[in-house]
């Protein structure tokens, strides 16, 4: 492992925000968030978590995926292209998102062309946690406050500067003509959260139909934001939009924009049914989406364990809280099944 | 629906559209317009060819919807309507374009630019006609009776011509007795008969129709509906009586200006309006020996810039009535210009000059004054033709003053919800198309009321208000707008503010 | 020792009302996950007691009798919720009873007096001292409606005269438009604050972007501005200025300026205060004699 | 767009009892006007919507009319009213959050006005050029072949 300086890191970041497009934790109006940076000083180094994840790099809100020109008779389709671009200062639970994400939209065929064009030019440069928030459980879903796996370079805080892993070959061809020096020592291993126990995606099943939903739900606004802040979520929806409309030339954009399940009308059917029809079914989905779904999909978990939804959510619908309700009715429907008589299901 | 496949018809209408817009270049431009099948330029889209050529175009290209981009849907829309009709096509798939009115008559200095206008005009009324919708009308019955109000002499020609025809109309006069205007007026020109005598006969005839209602010393309090069955309700001496109409005939008359601080008007007895004068000959007719009669005493000045029209013939009339009382009299008529329009009234001027009342112009400029102590005793005029002033002795000036609209059509107005014009009349749909009657269906307009008139436009505007009135009431039905509003269920939250809201308690 | 007062109260009432069946739900708040206060439903007697009453209540429940409408009178068992409210939650009850959003007596309004509520309420962590801004601006501090009112009334004097909102308007125009831009840019479209808000009922919002010919399709600035422009409007002379949606907002945009600035226009012009009495937006009144738009 | 070629892009909506027939009124009388506005035929000024005039603002047009009866002479008896008051406090919102509140007109024109039209329009045109542009967002207005 190398060692970088601060200052030396300061020059580097003012030189890859000159060649590239550097996205790094920036304030915005006092609210912190992954976006592009022009020089490394208005780059926010001591933070626990920015408001978004970044997914919006890799999956933006509302994205054209095709432009539609219509010269004449003459129809032409072009594809948006995109550059280089360095996420700097990633959190170890959002890279977790990107790889999760990853493994949707690149990880089968068919792959998706847009999102694998975009992810290609992306390099991703990490930077480690000190310590978990309250809310975060990254350590419960299989990552760490360090984990290095789903970076190219991750950067960890030492005294003075900080500890640089080269993970990639991507990271390599960034990091080597640096000369850095050796790193002396270790750096200290995060302070972490105790772990939750996961109900294993085998026995969601059992409390499909059970009414805990239903009384999580009453609380429920039905807004979209534990979805569009999560890392995970991927749902969209896509659709075309006139930009300009004239005699010899028309223009058209076909749109992908971020949807949410938690939303009345996102299962709704053409004619009208609406297959999740209550609260309770829509805001189900969410969970079992995470935790049942995803892992039979794509055989691991739809959540690493950030706690955006936790910390932003309204009402207080605790996805740490419903992992621990739903594994004791698990358990205490195990129990009744051996002793008939104990009450089934859960309280919220 | 199948796909749109629109009509587009532009109208030159002679040089009035096309000396200012090029109408070649938006025909060509909108032939590329989507969902336009055909394009045509037409002289006059409303002609008889026109017309025809429109059916045409329907038939030919399987038009499913129509564009005429020509003048204003306020006159013509009918008209195409029923072509569209005509040609098999649901009238409410047509599309009017106001390329006239609302461009190259107000931007006919900058024809590129009305061009220009013409075709975003041409391209938002074809997009419109796209989503249009076939549509199907409700009917609804008429209740054949009317009301008619103002018992004057056009208001009880409409009412007669009605009854006659076998409707019951309601007439509602504000004073206690009918007869109007007519009844301070002496003789009526050109013929020089008594007014009382024309319209003793009909105040009669009217008194004693079974089929017409009465009501006098009466204002018309509420009126609600629409064409075919209007809410009446009639206040007489605080004493409101209610009944329903089909059609209602607006003939309420006008008011004559007093000139007060005129020409010594108020100040000198000797100095009268020639409706005073009127009532003195039909008294006592006086014996002058010199007389002034002043024209356009309060019009045609800017704050009331119109012609009345009227009097200059009153004026004639009462000069020759003073010349016949005493020949010798020297009786001159100041006026601005003398406006004794058609065949009868040209004689009548010959007959006053060769009676040998005297003419003379004057100017705002240079006004007449009147001189004299206590009363009027000389006139000064400017005489432009000789170059000098003149002192005309009299023992009598008359003014001639213009009719202004009655006191009370701004109430009328509001309660039947029609336009007063500029001057303050009524203002009729159209001025050349639709001349007795109001922007909204079933309600019409006659008389004085509407424009200085004479008795025998008076009395040609009531049968034509009438006639017109009479149309919904002899068909039995009028067929209502067919697009309304309607709930929709999925947007609908039920919170009744639309309720409350309709003034007409229609949801 | 007010704040057990107060929850005992309401403890007490809620039992009453569930043991003789007068109501099928209790609307009110509890104790949630890592100490924050959260709403809750309690149906049953022996969940009565995890109904706390403190300055952390800051939900506006109302907003949850969206969800409930349908259900009220729908059998032969006239179904009738208790609901906690605050004075501010109380004026939004007038709002809907003025819209027919619900009937008098499918509610039974538990009216609590309030000495405001603190700063991050309804967040884990984030709870200080200092009282919400709307609270220090809040004169109302007794329920304009209620069954029953728990708390004796008090009358404190405002000082506060809206800084933030005559700042704003004391801006040039193009740096006031500028500064909503920039608001604009940030959000996210997760319609918190449209789904917290109590006047916010429709079945189907005009503005949603995925479904609306009034906001566009894409999630661009423009979208989101003709989002909350149009919601603004339609909560004109509506909103009862609980400020929830500004509390929502995961990404604080100071949403409440929009629905103050509007409040205080209705007021000068109109004379009106949403939520004084169930009453006719003046939007959908008649000018009254003599009164003259534009004046 | 430079400065002194901007032309604006306004909205007339005007009603189809009062102010469609004054303007048609301003047309027989051949008052003239510029061209920058295009008239929207509507039933009544409450027809008009305000999400309407937001949309407009915010996608390309610089100035929107909206034009009805005087107050008392209204077709449907209050439609006026309505427009009043919604659009007053529109206008409020929209200067609030930056769109000069001059780029919105209401006013009422009867039948009879044509010269008021006339003068409106003329009057209205000349303030939004002033203005400026409302959204930088233009649409490339197209000229015809000749």
């Amino acid at each position: 492992m190398k060692y970088i300086s601060r200052e030396a890191l300061q020059t580097w970041l003012d030189r890859l925000a000159n060649d590239v497009t550097l996205i790094a934790p920036r304030l915005v109006d006092d609210i912190l968030l992954y976006q592009s940076v022009s020089s490394a000083r208005e780059i926010v180094l001591d933070y626990t978590r920015p408001k978004m994840s970044a997914k919006e790099v890799v999956l933006p809100s509302s994205e054209p995926i095709l432009f539609v020109e219509k010269r004449g008779q003459e129809v032409s389709l072009t594809e948006p292209s995109s550059g280089a671009q360095i996420i700097f200062g990633l959190r170890p639970c959002d890279a977790h998102g990107i790889a999760v994400l990853d493994t949707v939209f690149v990880g089968q065929e068919p792959i998706d062309l847009n999102y694998a064009r975009r992810r290609e030019a992306i390099t991703l440069i990490g930077l480690s946690c000190p310590q978990m928030r309250e809310d975060c459980f990254c350590t419960s879903m299989g990552g760490m406050p360090n984990d290095p796996t789903h970076f190219d370079v991750l950067l960890t805080e030492v005294e003075d500067g900080y500890a640089v892993n080269t993970v990639t070959d991507k990271g390599r061809t960034l990091v080597d003509h640096l000369n850095l020096e050796e790193i002396k020592g270790e750096p200290a291993e995060p302070i972490i959260n105790e772990t939750e126990s996961v109900l294993a995606q085998e026995h969601w099943p059992d409390l499909f139909a059970d009414h805990y939903w239903d009384l999580l739900a009453e609380r429920c606004l039905e807004c979209r934001m534990c979805a569009y802040l999560c890392p995970v979520c991927r749902c969209f929806d896509v659709q075309d939009q006139v930009t300009q409309q004239g005699i010899s030339y028309s223009k058209y954009d076909r749109l992908r924009c971020w949807d949410s399940c938690t939303g009345t009308n996102y299962r709704v059917v053409a004619g009208g049914h609406n297959p999740r029809a209550t609260k309770g079914q829509r805001l189900r989905n969410r969970f079992f989406c995470k935790f049942h779904y995803f892992p039979v999909e794509y055989d691991h978990s739809g959540c690493v364990g950030c706690g955006r939804c936790i910390e932003a959510c309204p009402v207080n619908i605790d996805i740490v809280e419903v992992m621990r309700d739903i594994s004791r009715a698990f358990n205490a429907s195990q129990i009744s099944n051996a002793s008939p008589d104990a009450e089934k299901g859960v309280t919220a | 629906m199948s796909e749109p496949r629109v009509g587009v018809f532009v109208c030159h209408c002679g040089t009035n559209i096309g000396g200012v817009v090029d109408v070649p270049a938006v025909v060509e431009y909108a032939r590329a317009l989507p969902y336009v099948a055909h394009v045509e330029g037409n002289l006059y889209s409303c002609s008889v060819d026109g017309l025809s050529s429109l059916k045409q175009g329907i038939h030919e290209h399987r038009l499913n919807r129509v564009v005429v981009a020509s003048c204003t849907p306020r006159t013509h829309e009918p008209l195409f309507k029923d072509a569209c009709e005509q040609a098999g096509l649901n009238r409410y798939l047509f599309e009017f374009v106001n390329i006239r009115e609302h461009c190259s008559w107000v931007h006919s200095h900058e024809g590129d630019v009305a061009t220009v206008k013409a075709i975003r005009l041409i391209r938002m009324g074809v997009a419109k006609a796209c989503l249009l919708e076939p549509q199907d009308e409700a009917e609804s019955g008429v209740i054949p009776e009317a009301l008619v109000i103002g018992g004057g002499i056009a208001g009880m020609t409409a009412a007669l011509n009605l009854a006659r025809q076998g409707f019951h109309v309601h007439l509602v006069e504000k004073e206690a007795q009918l007869g109007g205007r007519l009844l301070q007026i002496n003789r009526l020109c050109p013929t020089d008969i008594e007014a009382y005598d024309l319209i003793k006969p009909i105040i009669q005839e009217v008194e004693d129709h079974g089929r017409i209602t009465l009501h006098v010393s009466s204002m018309v309090h509420e009126v609600s509906g629409y064409v075919g069955n209007f809410q009446i309700t009639v206040a007489e001496d605080g004493e409101k009586q209610s009944f329903d109409v089909g059609t209602i005939v607006v003939a309420t008359g006008a008011d004559v200006l007093q000139p007060v601080g005129l020409y010594g008007y108020g100040q000198f007895p000797n100095v009268l309006t020639q409706l005073e004068l009127e009532d003195r000959l039909k008294a006592e007719p006086p014996l002058i020996t010199g007389a002034v009669l002043i024209n356009c005493v309060g019009s045609r000045i800017p704050e009331r810039p119109y012609c009345s029209r009227v009097c200059c013939m009153t004026s004639l009339k009462n000069a020759i009535q003073l010349k016949k009382l005493n020949p010798d009299a020297q009786v001159y008529v100041l006026h601005r210009d003398l406006l004794t329009y058609g065949v009868e009234f040209e004689r009548y001027y010959r007959r006053a000059m060769k009676a040998g009342v005297r003419f003379l112009r004057y100017n705002l400029e240079n006004p007449p004054q009147i001189v004299g102590r206590g009363r009027a005793e000389n006139v000064v005029v400017w005489d432009a033709l000789r170059g000098r002033e003149l002192h005309l002795p009299v023992d009598l000036v008359v003014l001639s003053t213009p009719l202004v609209p009655a006191s009370d059509n701004e109430r009328i107005s509001r309660l039947l919800k029609v336009p007063l014009g500029e001057s303050g009349f009524f203002l009729e749909a159209h001025i050349k198309l639709r001349p007795v009657e109001f922007a909204t269906d079933g309600i019409f307009v006659c008389g004085t009321t509407r424009w200085s008139a004479d008795v025998s436009e008076s009395i040609s505007q009531a049968y034509a208000a009438s006639t017109k009135a009479a149309i919904p009431m002899r068909m039995g039905v009028v067929t209502a707008e067919a697009i309304t509003a309607y709930s929709e269920p999925s947007f609908c939250t039920g919170c009744g503010t639309c309720v409350v809201t309709c003034p007409f308690n229609a949801i | 020792m007010t704040e057990f007062t107060l929850q005992d109260q309401i403890r007490d009432r809620a039992k009453q009302l569930l043991a003789s069946e007068q109501v099928k739900c209790v609307i009110g708040y509890e104790h949630g996950s890592r100490g924050q206060v959260r709403p809750a439903f309690i149906h049953q007697i022996n969940d009565v007691d995890s109904l706390v009453w403190n300055q952390g209540c800051t939900h506006n429940l109302v907003t949850y009798l969206r969800d409930i409408k349908g259900t009220f009178g729908s059998d032969e068992h006239l179904q009738r919720v208790a609901i906690i409210v605050k004075p501010c939650d109380s004026r939004a009850l007038n709002v809907l009873l003025a819209e027919k959003q619900i009937e008098r007596e499918h509610i039974y309004v538990i009216g609590v007096v309030c000495t405001g509520i603190v700063e991050g309420a309804g967040y884990a962590g984030q709870s200080s001292d200092k009282l919400q801004t709307r609270c220090v601006r809040c004169s109302d501090r007794v329920p304009v409606i209620y069954d029953l009112l728990v708390g004796e009334p008090t009358h404190p004097e405002i000082t506060d005269d809206y800084v933030d909102l005559t700042e704003l308007e004391a801006m040039p125009p193009a740096e006031r438009a500028a500064f909503w831009l920039k608001q604009y840019e940030r959000c996210i479209l997760c319609y918190a604050c449209r789904q917290v808000c109590p006047g916010c009922y429709c079945s189907t919002c005009m503005f949603e972007r995925d479904d609306s010919l009034w906001v566009g399709i894409a999630a661009g600035v423009k979208e989101k501005e003709a989002f909350h422009l149009g919601r603004a409007y339609h909560l004109a002379a509506r909103c009862i200025g609980c400020d929830e949606c500004e509390r929502v907002c995961p990404m604080e945009l100071p949403l409440s300026l929009l629905n103050h600035k509007l409040a205080k226009e209705v007021q000068r012009l109109f004379h009106y205060c949403a939520g004084d009495e169930p009453s006719q937006s003046p939007l959908a009144t008649m000018l009254a004699e003599g009164e003259e738009f534009p004046a | 767009m430079s400065e002194h070629t901007f032309q604006p892009r306004i909205i007339a909506f005007c009603c189809n009892w009062c102010s469609y027939a004054g303007a048609d009124l301003a047309g027989v009388s051949r008052l003239q006007m510029p061209a920058d506005f295009n008239i929207i035929r509507v039933m009544c000024s409450a027809r008009v919507a305000p999400e309407w005039i937001i949309k407009a603002l915010l996608n390309g047009i610089d100035g929107v009319m909206v034009l009805g009866c005087h107050i008392g002479d209204c077709h449907y008896i209050s439609g006026n009213h309505r427009a009043a008051k919604r659009f007053v406090l529109l206008k409020e919102m929209l200067a609030f959050v930056g769109v000069h509140p001059d780029r919105l007109l209401v006013d009422w024109v009867s039948a009879s006005e044509g010269r008021k039209f006339q003068t409106l329009v003329t009057e209205f045109s000349k303030r939004v050029k002033e203005l400026g542009p409302c959204r930088e967002w233009q649409v490339e207005i197209q000229t015809p072949q000749r």
